[in-house]
C-alpha cells in the first residue's frame, strides 16, 4: 500500500485539519468530536442542514459545506459511519432554530447512528427530519437485502434540499423536496480497481488485470457482477438501462446526467463515458438539461465511475440553479 | 468462582487483547462480504474502552462496567457494530444493574439481554447471516445449560461453544441484513464478520471466567 | 491495462466531444482541428488567451476555458504536444481584435508547435504573445537541459492573466501579469505509482510497492530521484525545501498554496498533505493568504501530486479572486 | 539506378511501413527516458503521410513528395518530433526543389538540409542525446562517400551505417535536450528514441535505393 499518509489512524483527523485550513473562508472545523460547520453556523431562522458518513468518498460531504448546501458534514472513520456523538453535536452547531434535516445514507451503520444523534438531539429540544438515499439501482430493494444503498445521487440531494433551504423553505417543506429528488434519482457504478482502506492496507477485492465489477458500492463492497472488461460504450450501457429502466425514464422526460469518478479514473475517461450516456439518452429522447461531470462521491483511490440521472422539473431546476458556495461545487455567489 | 465486576473487567480487558489479536482476521473477513473496517472498528471501540476501564470506581458492580462499555462502544465504533454491540451492552447492563455477583441465571439475563438489544436495534432474524446467528444460539445454549443445573463456567462455555458454532453456520448463507446483503449469492462461503467478533467476546467471557 | 476508453486512438475525440456535451453553456468545440473555445468567442476588444498541451492533464487546460480565464485550450494526442493546425486555428477564434496571448509550457515540443502557429497567426494579421511557463524545481534550469518544466503552476498563470485579460488590460499588459506570475511560482511533484498512456497500454514506468518518485514530470517522465516510501510529512518537506529556497520564498511573504493531485490520489490525501504544508510555511513565517487544492494538473490516473508556492502582492490577489467561470475553476458568478 | 519521385514515393511508404514495424520499440525506448509517445507519434506521422501519398500528382518531383512529408508531419505528429521532423523535410525539400533526379551529390544536399533544419528548430550540438546524433554522423557519412565517388546506394548507406552507430552511441550519453535531459545521468545507458527513428527512416532510404 502506497498513500500519502503518516500514521494510518490518524488520516481523518490530519485531513479534517487540512481541510479546514485550507477553506477556512468557507468552513470551520471541530476536532473533537470530529465534524465541518459553514464558517457562519448556525444561520438564523434557515433550516439546517446535516449529512455525514465515512471518510474516503471525498468531496462528499465536507466539500459540500457552504451557502446554498450544507450547513455541516459530519466524517467518520475511513468507511465507517461516525458514531452518534459527532452527529450530535453538529446537529446543535447548526440550528439556527428552525430545525434541522438530516440527509442520511442508507446503510445499516448510518442509518443507526444518525438515529441515535436524531432522538439525542431531539431531547435536546432540537427538531429534526431525516431523509433517507437510496439510489443505487445496483442493490435490489426487497426485505431481503438491507436495501438499496445512498451513492452518488445523495450530490443531488444535498445540493437541491440545501437550496430550498437557502430560499426560506420550512424543515417540512425542504425535507418534502429531498425526498421527491430522492423518489426521482437513480445511479449504478462499475470498478476497474479496487481501493485500499488506509488501516486496513490492502486492497478491498481484487480483479483481474481483464476484469470489472459491475455495481460496484462506494466503499470496495463487491458489486453485482463480475465481468470481462469492455469498451467504455459498452459499459455506459450496461449501467444506464438499469438505471433507466428503475423508474422509469420515459421519452420527453427532462434529466440532469451525472458522471462521477471513483476517484482513480481520469477526466478523459470521465469525458467519453459522458458522451456516451448523452448519445443513449438522445436516443431514447430523454432530454438532458443539466449536467454534471468529476469526482464527487469517491472510494479513494478506486478507480471506475457511477452513472446518476436525476428527472428534474422546474422547481429542482431552479434548485439545481440557485447560488452554492462550497469547496467542491460552487457557482453564482 | 465469583462473577463480579471484577470479571467483568477482566472479560473486558480479555476482550480487547483479543480485538487486538483478531483485528486483521475480521478485517479479512469483512474485505469479503463487506468494506474492510470491522477488525478496525472493534480494535478501536475496545481500545477506547480499555483506557477507561480503570476509572470505573471500585465499588461499581458488573453493570456499571458494561455500562460504559456501551457508551464508549457507542461513541467511538462508528459503523454498524457500534450501535449494535452499544445497545448490546446497554441492554445487557441494564438488565443486571442491580446485581454485584453474577449467579447462572443472571448471566442467562444478561446474553439474552444482549441479543434482544441487537435484535431491537438491528431487526435481523436468525439466519440473516449477521451476529445475531451468534447470539442466539449463545443464548439458547447458556439457557440450557443452565436449566440443566451447570455452574457459571459451564454456562459461559456452552455460550462460547454455540457462538463460535453460530459464526461458522454463518458461511453457507446468504445475508439479508447489513452489507453483505448486497452480495446475494456470492456471499455463500464466507463467514459474517459480525459473528465472528461475538463469538470471540463470548469465548473471551467464558476464559476469564477460568481464570477467576 | 484497464481503461474506460472504446478505440485509444479515439481517447481525444471523444473525450473533447463528451466535454463539449457536457459543458455547453460555457463551451464550444472544434473537432477538426481539435479545440475548445469559451461560448462567445471571439470577445471584441479583449486580449484572447490561448493555452493547449498535451491530452491527459485534464482538467487542464480544456475546463479553464471560459470568462475569467482562458479563451481557447489546444488538446494535442495524450502527452504530446498539439500541431500549429489546431492552435492557429484556436489563435484566429479567440482574436477580438486585442492580440492574443499564448501560454505554453516549458517543453520542447510545446514550444516549437506554438512558435510555428504564432508566426503563422502574425502572417494572417493576428498579434500573438507568448509566455513560457517553467515552475518546475525538480529541474535544473541550466544550459545542460531543456529548462524547467511547466507544470501545476500553468493554471495560475492561466487564471491571473485571464483576470487581467477580463479586466481589459492590453496584449502587453496581460502578458507582463503572466511573466510576473511565472517569475513568482514554483512547483515540484511525486509519483507514488505511474500512468497508463492508452495507446502505449503500459506503464510509463515502474516503481516497486516501496518506492516513490521525487521530482516527477507530468508525463511519467521519470524525476529527480527513486527512494523509499516515507511518511506524508516527510515527502511535503522534501518537495518544499527545494520550491522554497528557488526564489526564495522568505518571511513575511504572502502566498498562495495549492496542492495538486497527480489524478490518482484521494482527497483525503492531499489535505493532509496541505496540512503539513501549511504547518512549514507557518514555521518559516511566510503568510498562506490563498489556497487551492484538488486535481488541476494531472497525469491520467499517476497516484502523487505537486505543491506549488505562489508569492502574491495586491495586484495578484485581486487578480486570483477576480470572477472566473470554468467546468473547473469557478467562482464570483 | 534512378533517384527521382518514384523513389522518394517509395522510401516515405517503406517508412511509413517501419514506423508501424518499430511502434512499440519507439514507444518502449521514450517511455524510459521520455513521454512515451515517439513511436506512436511517428506512426501517426507516417500513417497520415501515406494516406496522401498517391495524390501527390505524377508530374512531381523528389521535392514535392518531401514537401508534402513536410506539411503531413507538421500537422499530424506534435511534440518536439513533429516540428523537427517536418523542418528537416521541408528543408530537404526546398534544398532539392529544382532537382528531377538526385545525383550523389543532391543526396548529400539532402540529407545535410534535413539535419540544418533539425539543428536550426531544435538548437541542439552533437552529443546532446538527440536525433541530431544519428543525422550528424549521417550528413559526414554521406558526404565522404560521395566525395570518395561512391553510387547513390552506396551514399545513403553509408548515411543510414552511420545513423545507426550514432543512435547506438546515444547510450551512454548524458542529454542536454529533450525531456531526457530532466533525467541527468539516469539518462545514461538508454538509446534516444529520435535518434532511432532517424536511424529508421535513413535505412529505409537506403533499402529503397536498393530496391529500385
Ligand atoms: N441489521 C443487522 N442486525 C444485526 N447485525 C448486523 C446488522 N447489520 C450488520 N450487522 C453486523 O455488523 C457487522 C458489520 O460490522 P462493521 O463492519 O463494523 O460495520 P459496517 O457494516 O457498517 O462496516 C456484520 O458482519 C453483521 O454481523
Ligand atoms: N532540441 C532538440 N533537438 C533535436 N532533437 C530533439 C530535441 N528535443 C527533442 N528531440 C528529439 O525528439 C525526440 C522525442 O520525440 P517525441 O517523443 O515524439 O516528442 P516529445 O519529447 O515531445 O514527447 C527525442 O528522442 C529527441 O531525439
Ligand atoms: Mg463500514
Ligand atoms: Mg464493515
Ligand atoms: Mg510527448
Ligand atoms: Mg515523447
Amino acid at each position: 500500500m502506497k498513500k500519502l499518509v503518516n500514521d494510518p489512524k490518524n488520516v481523518v483527523n490530519e485531513a479534517v485539519a487540512g481541510f479546514g485550513a485550507a477553506h477556512a473562508d468557507l468552513v470551520r472545523v471541530s476536532t473533537d468530536p470530529i465534524f465541518i460547520v459553514r464558517k457562519d453556523a448556525p444561520v438564523a431562522g434557515k433550516v439546517g442542514i446535516v449529512s455525514g458518513g465515512g471518510s474516503g468518498h471525498e468531496p462528499m460531504h465536507g466539500g459540500f459545506v457552504g451557502p446554498g448546501m450544507l450547513d455541516a458534514a459530519v466524517p467518520g472513520a475511513v468507511f465507517t459511519s461516525p458514531t452518534p456523538d459527532p452527529i450530535l453535536a453538529a446537529t446543535k452547531a447548526v440550528d439556527g432554530g428552525a430545525g434541522v434535516l438530516h440527509i442520511v445514507k442508507n446503510y445499516t451503520g448510518d442509518v443507526l447512528n444518525f438515529e441515535t444523534a436524531a432522538d439525542l438531539a431531539a431531547a435536546d429540544g432540537v427538531e429534526v427530519r431525516s431523509v433517507l438515499v437510496n439510489d443505487d439501482v445496483a442493490v435490489k430493494d426487497s426485505l431481503y437485502t438491507a436495501g438499496r444503498r445512498g451513492v452518488a445521487g445523495t450530490v443531488l440531494v444535498e445540493k437541491i434540499a440545501g437550496a430550498a433551504a437557502d430560499r426560506g423553505d420550512d424543515l417540512e417543506s425542504v425535507a418534502l423536496v429531498a425526498e421527491r429528488v430522492i423518489g426521482q434519482v437513480r445511479s449504478m457504478g462499475v470498478a476497474l480497481t479496487p481501493c485500499v482502506v488506509p488501516h486496513a492496507g490492502q486492497p478491498s477485492f481484487t480483479l483481474a488485470e481483464d476484469e470489472i465489477e459491475i455495481g460496484i458500492g462506494i466503499h470496495g463492497e463487491p458489486g453485482r457482477e463480475r465481468i470481462k472488461l469492455e469498451p467504455a460504450d459498452a459499459i455506459v450501457d450496461r449501467l444506464l438501462g438499469p438505471i433507466l429502466d428503475d423508474i422509469p425514464f420515459v421519452a420527453g422526460d427532462k434529466v440532469l446526467l451525472f458522471v462521477n469518478g471513483m476517484g482513480g479514473t481520469p477526466q478523459v475517461e470521465l469525458y467519453i463515458v459522458f458522451r456516451r450516456a448523452a448519445e443513449v439518452l438522445a436516443e431514447r429522447g430523454i432530454e438532458v438539461t443539466r449536467t454534471l461531470v468529476g469526482n464527487f462521491t469517491t472510494s479513494l483511490e478506486m478507480q471506475g465511475m457511477s452513472i446518476t440521472v436525476l428527472k428534474l422539473d422546474d422547481e429542482l431546476t431552479t434548485l439545481w440553479d440557485a447560488p452554492v458556495q462550497t469547496a467542491a461545487l460552487r457557482w453564482g455567489r | 468462582m465469583n462473577l463480579g465486576a471484577t470479571w467483568a473487567k477482566a472479560w473486558i480487558r480479555n476482550s480487547a487483547d483479543v480485538m487486538s489479536e483478531h483485528r486483521i482476521e475480521l478485517i479479512d473477513l469483512d474485505r469479503e462480504i463487506g468494506d474492510g473496517d470491522h477488525g478496525e472498528n472493534m480494535d478501536r471501540g475496545f481500545q477506547a474502552v480499555l483506557a477507561k476501564l480503570d476509572a470505573v470506581p471500585a465499588e461499581a458492580g458488573p453493570g456499571d462496567v458494561l455500562k460504559m462499555v456501551a457508551t464508549t462502544l457507542i461513541s467511538t465504533v462508528g459503523g454498524a457494530a457500534g450501535p449494535l454491540y452499544g445497545t448490546a451492552f446497554l441492554k445487557a447492563a441494564i438488565a443486571i444493574a442491580d446485581k454485584t455477583d453474577l449467579d447462572g441465571a443472571a448471566l442467562v439475563t444478561l446474553l439474552t439481554a444482549a441479543r434482544d438489544g441487537i435484535v431491537l436495534r438491528g431487526k435481523a432474524e436468525s439466519g440473516d447471516k449477521t451476529m445475531v446467528d451468534a447470539w442466539t444460539p449463545a443464548v439458547d445454549a447458556a439457557g440450557a445449560a443452565q436449566a440443566a443445573g451447570a455452574d457459571d463456567l459451564a454456562i459461559l462455555r456452552a455460550a462460547a461453544d454455540a457462538a463460535e458454532a453460530g459464526a461458522l453456520a454463518t458461511e453457507p448463507l446468504v445475508a439479508h441484513k447489513g452489507r453483505a446483503s448486497y452480495l446475494g449469492e456470492r456471499a455463500i462461503g464466507h463467514r459474517d464478520p459480525g459473528a465472528q467478533s461475538s463469538a470471540l467476546l463470548l469465548r473471551a467471557a467464558a476464559d476469564t471466567a477460568a481464570e477467576a
